[in-house]
């Protein structure tokens, strides 16, 4: 056991499963060399050699596309995208080719990627730098999609991601690499040391994919989220006053859909929330099948909070940012629905 | 609506000075090759493998051949293959043509959905895969179907594919011609064009971080070669100096686009040595010239010497595909035009001039090869007919999008089955 | 007025606007001196130069992008992506640049770039020639995403899209290009020539963006659907007995949300309906926002019909689609809630 | 978890046989920049602007030099320009320098978020504008400011940007330095590498298309050739001849990664041959011989022969951006071995050689600048402070995604509005 944050974790992941399978590389954008702009796979090159921590030219289409004949080839490739922004040149490569690979062969040929992906805002990176695309890959059959919240899940589940064979999206919000955040950019940066899920084993340990996570129980209100979300939600109904159940998806598809309907059929009420842009987002697809799933037992609209529809702005990033106050707001109307 | 020009869009604009490429014909022109500088024959040489790229310029911008008019072989690309293996070149060419004579025919009959033709073609693949090993991994175009003759995959198996039956490997999952053959070495082909490429080289960089010497070989079209994937391709080809041989099937069309949209005026070889690829061009329907080049290129990769980028220049002479209708966009005469001939009559020559062939034989070779494939074309009839099946059970649809079947696709199949 | 199939109208358009502004040209794989694998741009080439349709390289990236930069100069192109599969190595400029132009620049720059592709199944065409991935490109803030189903509205609604100073993808089910499709492949295939919206003006005209059409009225289930499933739906509501509204959306962003609540706070009950694979599509969007708006009207739980979440088959293209016995099964469903 | 190798995940691999480039310097190292040949000043010769791409190879793989280390110009490639022009360079150069000096200390200081300097690369984007007409349209990256010194925008402005105030062009929507100058012909930088060079070459198509004789020009770093976009820019503005100047800055790093992962082992230039396009390499450090390529490869885009591609050798001095310690992935002293020196100094001793110019009047120079700039951060600031604003109004977030605001965005502008 140790502290670690968010990046020491994900660290340890690529550690161990490059320590247990000479098959498991990570490659990427200055991942190499110099252990990655966010510093994630710091000391790998050393340890494990060039060929194994692999700095490649800035084309991530060359490096998904790279990344799919080593899974074929007998390799588990981690790729690093260095930013969530940037997977779109590798789009065509992901959705057509690693998505598709097994269906399109029979089962004949598979590429057990994982595709590493810092999402988010709040590091005031403007628009190119925290953009949250994750809805997109869960429309696109194939994929599995990630998101964990803090250090402990993020280890497990980096784990089941490598050694799982289909592939994977891993994204990494990086607002709540060093610490947790609570929506308050005015408030004292907290760390990971000061919170229980700062506390990681050194060792090999799975979180198994498809699990969610019901952080406190409640009987109001049914909030889903995931990633960064998972704190300002926390902070949010703190101050609502509401008896919310917390729920942190962990992962988004496959989902872990029985959680959720059980929540919702006591509670009655849901909030969806997440920081993507909300037109389309993946809590679209989480409100339609908890009012399918659960619609008899509704007591209040299932109300999305979510990043507005415009380009993550550089100078409003706070005003921009799903607050607390948009979120206790959201859990009023609901919880006062009767 | 308002506008970005500095004019108003209502003013009658200048004489455009947009440069657009043409074609080497247009229906009721005459087909005009001129462009086309076809060396002698042997006149190439040959480098050492451990060559730099530098030092193929000659290669790229030239032409390697070594059969010419009357069927005679020279120069130091001449493979020297024994009469055996030339007859067996031979034999999968008219197999290959013999095969997609049959499924043409069946796709007109709405026997199939679809079918893509490699005619003229033949010596591309079939050349490439004797001189390659078994273990070399495939990563294939729609129009390499050679490639399979040649590592033996029984005809039925490809039929079964094109009919999407119950004898189908991939589970009718797959337009006709879209094959994958893991027992062969041969990747899985997409639809979508030129993906394979930058994927062979990562399968490649894998053999070599592995320590294995096995090779992928890749193929793209001439105009495949515009999509980011070959550039991709090329530079990390080149980066970490993969074992893989890139090659471009310059076939002189794309659907109705000519090369010249692809081909920036060049050859496609030439594009390779910016990329520090050694870069050969070679007369794609020269059975010989093909075999040497590419066990050239071999040798280098399993050497160690990393990528080589090889352009076979070779015709299209038959449409695109049963959706497409030639007469549409080029002369009607451009393919008895093209002044590479056929691959197949010219090793046939060949083969006669060593005196190893006859036409009698060729003739009843050529039976041979037809009423093989008109009974393996029955056989896989009995797997099941496009139309009526069988095919797969309806529940494996719903197999293999991932590994193990999720609740999601589970509630989904039972949805479906319950209502069928 | 000509009857014209989806072909000829589309064509039409395109010539309509081309003779009406020099800086109108289109673009595209095979769309210049052959007239483009459906035909939609055939004849442009002889009457306007190779210049105004003109034929490009295999490169959809490339193309995108060049698009983007001629409508900064001035110019008004719409580029054919030979099919809806084949957009995705174009994806980066689309989301990245296209879309965010004009926001990113203060309104300094942007570009009117139409982009048409063929989409959506029931040709015979696999997984590659099938996909109607229409829900992606709603989810990318900055762009317009549009889906005629019927001739006379594919030439309005193009019209309109290309003089559009916003992105519009423009979204044609080939499968209707020729003739509406009922959904049942046996029927004999009918033609536009039989269809009202076959009765097309040979001269300029435009049917305005985000203008949903109530196909016809009922009240007992509202249907919100577009492009060919709107044809299978209304067999489907006549098989199915029930009274049913049928909305073809048309313009799926911006939407024209008020028609769609008038409606089904009149039915009380809602089905959505797509061809698209059903997690994350467009259809979960429609089921968020009726059930938001709607919540307290709503007699029954919205539900989708959708494509499987598989790759497009070949061989089992009639059991993968959409069928008629879903939707009245859902009609009916929907219908028989109290 | 089962596996895809033909040998079990867990066996020992024999030893790995990928290859994978080295740089030119880490920590501790001494710098090497031994592979990179510098030819003699002068000794380029100067191509008529009708030259075929083919004729431009040595061109491609050597450099042109005009500048010496004793300040002296030589050769064809001497732009001979009058004292004045140089003054004027020299001035911007020194302008620039100031400003990201200022700007720099400012990001230190809290003021900024975030900020990327480009000293040693001053020659680059000043000479270049200087040899360009001003209604030529520039595509640039993050480190082509001087561009925006050289057509005279207020720095004031530029500062606002940085600043995201109440005073920026652009309403506070992007990150620092990623500004847009629609006035200045200057187009809105993305945060998402190389996609604005084929967008320019779609620009420049444009021209043609209408007639016009504007040409577009587009910067891209080394690392970012990777991207499948120069790829797409060189094959678009090759097959359609279009009036672009295509640039390739290398200032030998991308962030931590080495310009030979890109480079493919040759220069950038030289893959420009592949492409057909006539390409150059020129010292990037040298005003006099990057303004002369600039002004020759216009030349040939304005006389309708289409596209040149230029790359521009230098030295990334300074950090990527202020988010980035070069001392974690190179030596220290790298900077110093640069072989081509400073841009400024260079220009200066050329300066002061033709007796044009003195320290004295140096100094002066950049006190005046120095002061210059102090006092546009004065001002800027009046605009509003990045922290406290004044900003744009806060409902300005929703403009300009669409050009009308849509329902849905109407709506959330109220929900937004109502809440704060
Ligand atoms: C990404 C993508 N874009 C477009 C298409 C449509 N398409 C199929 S084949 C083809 C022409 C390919 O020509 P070429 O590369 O020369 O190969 P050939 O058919 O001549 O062998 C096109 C445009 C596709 N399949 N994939
Ligand atoms: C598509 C994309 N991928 C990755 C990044 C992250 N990134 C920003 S700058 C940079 C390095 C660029 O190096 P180079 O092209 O040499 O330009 P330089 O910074 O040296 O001027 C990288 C990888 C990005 N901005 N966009
Ligand atoms: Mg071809
Ligand atoms: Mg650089």
């Amino acid at each position: 056991m140790s502290t670690m944050n968010m990046t020491q974790a994900i660290r340890s992941a690529l550690d161990c499963c490059m320590e247990r399978d000479p098959m498991v590389l990570v490659m990427g954008e200055d991942v190499g060399y110099f252990g990655g702009v966010f510093r994630c796979t710091e000391g790998l090159y050393e340890k494990y050699g060039a060929h194994r921590a692999l700095d490649t030219p800035i084309s991530e289409g060359g490096i998904v596309a790279a990344a799919i004949g080593m899974g074929v080839n007998g390799l588990r490739p981690v790729v690093e995208m260095q930013f969530a922004d940037y997977i779109y040149p590798a789009f065509d490569q992901i959705a057509s080719e690693l998505a598709k690979l097994r269906h399109r062969s029979g089962g004949e040929y598979w590429a057990p990627v994982v595709i590493r992906a810092p999402c988010g805002g709040g590091i005031r990176g403007g628009q190119t730098h925290s953009q949250s695309p994750e809805g997109i890959f869960t429309h696109v059959c194939g994929l599995k999609t990630v998101m964990p919240s803090n250090p402990y899940d993020a280890k497990g589940l980096l784990i089941s991601a490598i050694e799982d064979d289909d592939p994977v999206i891993f994204f990494e919000p990086k607002r709540i690499y060093n610490g947790p955040f609570f929506g308050h950019e005015e408030e004292s940066a907290s760390s990971w040391s000061d919170h229980p899920a700062g506390e990681v084993p050194d060792t090999y340990y799975r979180v198994p994919l498809q699990s969610a996570k019901i952080l406190h129980p409640g009987t109001e209100v049914t909030v889903l989220t995931y990633g960064t979300m998972v704190h300002v939600a926390e902070a949010a109904i703190r101050a609502s006053g509401v008896d919310a159940e917390l729920i942190d998806l962990r992962c988004l598809l496959p989902l872990d859909l029985d959680t959720i309907v059980t929540s919702v059929e006591k509670t009655g009420r849901c909030v969806v929330l997440h920081e993507a842009t909300r037109t389309s987002g993946y809590g679209a697809e989480l409100v339609a099948e908890v009012q399918e799933a659960c619609f008899w037992h509704l007591k209040a609209p299932v109300e999305r909070v979510a990043g507005f529809d415009t380009p993550y702005p550089h100078v409003f990033e706070w005003e921009y940012f799903p607050t607390r106050n948009r979120i206790t707001g959201a859990l009023q109307r609901a919880a006062s629905c009767r | 609506m308002t506008t970005n020009a500095r004019k108003s869009a209502k003013d009658e604009l200048p004489k455009s000075r947009l440069f657009v490429p043409s074609a080497s014909s247009r229906p009721g022109g005459t087909p005009d090759f001129s462009d086309l500088q076809i060396p002698e024959v042997g006149a190439a040489d040959k480098p050492p493998i451990d060559v730099e790229a530098c030092d193929t310029a000659s290669l790229s911008e030239g032409l390697v051949r070594v059969l010419d008019d009357q069927g005679l072989a020279h120069g130091p690309w001449n493979p020297s293959l024994d009469p055996q293996t030339l007859r067996a070149g031979l034999k999968h060419m008219l197999h290959v043509r013999a095969f997609d004579d049959r499924m043409f025919r069946m796709q007109r009959q709405g026997k199939l959905s679809f079918y893509m033709k490699c005619t003229g073609e033949e010596a591309v693949a079939t050349a490439q895969a004797m001189a390659l090993r078994n273990s070399d991994m495939l990563f294939p175009t729609y129009r390499q179907q050679g490639l399979m003759f040649v590592r033996g995959r029984p005809v039925v198996d490809m039929m079964c594919q094109c009919l999407s039956n119950a004898g189908d490997t991939i589970k009718g999952r797959q337009l006709p011609v879209l094959y994958s053959w893991k027992d062969g070495n041969f990747f899985t082909i997409s639809g979508n064009l030129a993906t394979q490429v930058s994927q062979a080289v990562g399968w490649a960089m894998a053999s070599a971080y592995k320590g294995e010497d096995d090779l992928a070989v890749a193929w793209v079209g001439d105009g495949s070669t515009a999509e980011a994937d070959v550039h991709n391709a090329m530079l990390f080809a080149s980066t970490y100096r993969a074992p893989v041989i890139l090659n471009v099937v310059n076939n002189q069309w794309a659907i109705s686009t000519p090369a010249s949209f692809a081909s920036a005026g060049m050859t496609f070889a030439a594009r390779g040595l910016g990329y520090n690829l050694p870069s050969i061009r070679v007369d794609g329907n020269d059975f010989l010239a093909v075999y040497a080049v590419t066990q050239w290129a071999a040798d280098r990769a399993r050497a160690g010497m990393g990528a080589s980028f090889v352009e076979l220049l070779t015709y299209r002479v038959a449409a695109h595909s049963t959706s497409d209708n030639p007469d549409g966009y080029r002369a009607k005469d451009e393919a008895e035009r093209w002044p590479l001939g056929d691959p197949i009559e010219r090793l046939k020559d060949h083969l006669i001039h060593l005196g190893e062939w006859s036409e009698e034989q060729h003739t009843s070779l050529q039976e041979e090869l037809a009423s093989a494939v008109t009974n393996d074309w029955k056989e896989a009839l009995t797997h099941g007919s496009f139309e009526e099946g069988p095919h797969w059970p309806l529940e494996t649809m719903f197999d293999d999008v991932f590994k193990d079947l999720p609740d999601h696709l589970r509630h989904q199949r039972t949805l479906l089955m319950s209502e069928s």
